[in-house]
């Protein structure tokens, strides 16, 4: 059977091409997979697609990755305000950016996931955000079509994981990680503690094995801003 | 009430581009110089707009400091974008888990019957119309509730729209807190927003340094004024003709 | 402030008016709300859309609401074997009946629950399902649009409340609950067990308070098949 | 192989509407009163397929017999839509839980590592291309793989679909497992659908009681027949003409 766990960050990580779309958990400093950050970092994958809430604090989170140049475009909702290796390659016109509402960005990662081609929202209805993007009257009000947004890979972070991948997440350190593991075709999980299996209550997985597939115990960088 | 000598005072559409009204500038003048609710006054204010039992989004700026002001006798189940539904106050030095931000980043506690989920399912709660009330910042309040306040226009930076869309989008109640005025003097309620917008009618109610104002389908709606404050001097520094109905009674705080 | 405990079933379900659009729990015999239902035959409301995976096994579930000719239009995925009162009111062209795909109705309840107006989906391409739905083609693929499917009530089925509302369910019972939790106006949950608020941990409450308006402790019927 | 003999044999497009083809009738009888795979061995065949590690949707009828035949070497994570994964055999007597039951309302077991969901995240799965494998029944199969399981033509009652257009629009690999006619002899593998369809194009392999069968973009492929049964006579009893490509095996079952 596939084994899941992987014994290093950099295995985990070692076959990201360039040019991969790759999803980034985190929020408010918690929840970032740092340590696969790092391993991304020294692997020195270029001209990625990042899908991340933000774009980095300083050199912390996805700082590292525009500081090295290795996001050429990036779909975030809110870059932050201390986003400075970021800000600077966007004045730069190094990297672009697709600003997404923030439920907006979750739900198109989810219809990824979940198999559904597109939907309508009301939310950015006469915004910047609806430019570009179809729109009609559904149930009487002013709807935009959004589509999904997939991924090669989602970097996430857990707390504990078992060998199988069941997944169980700290406090608001979820945020979009149970999301992302979703909607990316491979999702690589940076754990803090790997358990045995049967340790979690099947009642309180939190991501299910099926959409984990591989698994990375780290005990390194948990807050990095 | 139409016809009570506001009209004249009424500053045209868009006031952004000019500062200074030609009309009324000395009056305005005047107003600018007189003394207004300091922030911290404008999250008490509204804080009393929290029913008890609510379930409530504070958004950056001044409304992240209305938690601070809720009445003793009432609860309020405050959400968090990032998957808390209940939090509590702000940690104390040495409480703080960096697992437990709002979602400015600030470790908070949890009240009792508080709950964590995930990021797909808080923006569900805002945007399917399961808060009872939202408090969001604003850099400008159209005459129809438009509200712009996630990006400055022109600014070099790239802004950053947030779970402020989402929120605007479905929030039963959504009150906006915000200075009455720019630094410049500009009215902030505008007949029609020139910043970049994030919703369409979507504002409730305005909660500013100058009065509370409600947005209903027949306009602007006075409904108080700060202190020291009179209803005509509040219409000098607004961009929209605001309705007065009655005698309008000072801002209250308890 | 609000208390949503209510002393009786019957009390949980005074107000529901004939005509009402109803969420109805359960699948496989686990976590019907049949209790709720019960009460809800008791006040004898008529008219009822019913939404809901099966169509009752015998007098159970909700059996005993088509052997009284209380629904009149029912949208479910799964009818079921022993819905004998549902079939016999389908021939007898009492009740009419939308059959959905039973992830589709999933997703149309939860779109209406995210506050999302319609999603396009392959399932059901080129099927009956498909008649009188728009077609299009997106991501190259054949796509037929969706809409909400919204509720006046949801009677649910959890295991523990506390008072304000946050829920756990057990086992497989979980199924449909937490999706109608969110998707109707008025949440009413039968429960087995009411707790002091507290007593749930914040990362394994299963429906948050949020969308739960009504609790009623029920000790009777809990398999009714 | 084409030219190999077995063209004249096909039968014509819709075969339910002519039940017994006028060219081959004789033959068919003969192969009509010919033992077949009992439930069971299509089952038996079916778990062969099932991949060491792979997630896995069984479906009503033959499919669910399924998981009684694995090989003692490999472990498979069984998905129930109602909100399972890692379902293990079914409960014996007396260590029933009505709340632990299966798509089908029998009360299971788990094996370690198991989860439990709600039924949108259960779909989710299915759809969202999740599963490796399912394993449903089927009416009839088409030469393009459309799938027909969910309701007999002119049947009285409802009918109900279940999860199986969820899974049959995204499972990566879909097995169906079915008689190879129906009681009248009628080819169940056909030109086109004549039920009402499941889903288009979906079908990846079929197991009958006389064949495999590979759904492939140049058509159905002739894997492995019954023991005791040729190519040619599969051929009779099947609505299509089957690529034959090589000596077809005998079905194994282990």
């Amino acid at each position: 059977m596939k084994q899941k766990l992987y014994a290093s960050l950099d295995e985990a990580v070692a076959d990201i091409p360039d040019g991969a779309q790759i999803m980034f958990g985190g929020f408010g400093g918690a929840g970032f997979p740092n340590n696969l950050i790092q391993a991304l970092a020294r692997k020195g994958t270029k001209n990625i697609t990042a899908v991340s809430n933000n774009c980095g604090t300083r050199e912390g989170e996805l700082g590292l990755m525009f500081k090295n140049n290795q996001i050429k475009h990036v779909i975030a909702s809110f870059p932050g305000p201390h986003a400075n290796y970021f800000q600077e390659r966007f004045a730069a016109k190094e990297v672009t950016l697709e600003l997404v509402p923030q439920g907006i960005l979750c739900e198109r990662m989810r219809a990824a996931g979940a198999g559904l081609q597109g939907f309508y929202t009301t939310v950015g209805v006469g915004t910047e955000v609806a430019e570009g993007k179809e729109e009609r009257l559904l149930e009487g009000e002013r709807c935009i079509l959004e589509l999904p947004i997939h991924a090669d890979y989602a970097l996430i972070k857990a707390q504990q994981a078992d060998e199988l991948g069941n997944l169980t997440y700290r406090l608001a350190a979820r945020n979009f990680n149970p999301i992302m593991a979703m909607a990316a075709k491979t999702t690589i999980a940076e754990v803090e503690e790997i358990v045995p299996v049967g340790t979690i209550d099947p009642e309180h997985v939190m991501t299910p094995a099926i959409f984990v597939h591989r698994i990375v115990q780290a005990k390194g960088l948990r807050y990095a801003g | 009430m139409p016809g009570n000598g506001i009209h004249e005072k009424v500053m045209p559409g868009n006031a952004i581009q000019q500062k200074v009204m030609p009309g009324n500038a000395i009056q305005q003048k005047v107003m600018l110089a007189k003394p207004r609710l300091a922030r911290e006054q404008i999250a008490q204010r509204a804080a009393l707009e929290l029913p008890d039992g609510a379930y409530v989004n504070l958004g950056w700026g001044i409304p992240n400091l209305i938690a601070d002001y809720l009445p003793k006798e009432i609860t309020v189940y405050f959400h968090s974008e990032n998957g808390i539904l209940g939090m509590g106050r702000r940690a104390k030095s040495g409480e703080e888990d960096f697992d437990q931000v709002d979602a400015m980043k600030v470790p908070v506690t949890l009240i009792p019957g508080a709950s964590f989920f995930h990021q797909a399912d808080a923006h569900l709660m805002s945007r399917g119309g399961h808060l009872d009330v939202a408090v969001l910042g604003g850099f400008q309040v159209s005459e129809k509730g438009d509200l712009s306040n996630w990006k400055i226009p022109g600014a070099k930076d790239s802004g950053g729209i947030g779970g402020a869309m989402d929120i605007a989008a479905g929030a039963k109640t959504l009150i906006v807190c915000m200075e009455h005025t720019t630094k410049d003097g500009a009215p902030k309620i505008v007949k029609k927003c020139t910043y970049p917008l994030t919703g369409l009618a979507c504002v409730d109610t305005i909660i500013t340094d100058l009065a509370v104002i409600d947005v209903k389908p027949e306009g602007l709606i006075l409904r108080e004024v700060a202190r020291g404050w009179t209803a005509e001097e509040v219409q000098v520094l607004t961009g929209v003709q605001l309705i007065v109905r009655q005698q309008i009674p000072e801002m209250s705080f308890a």
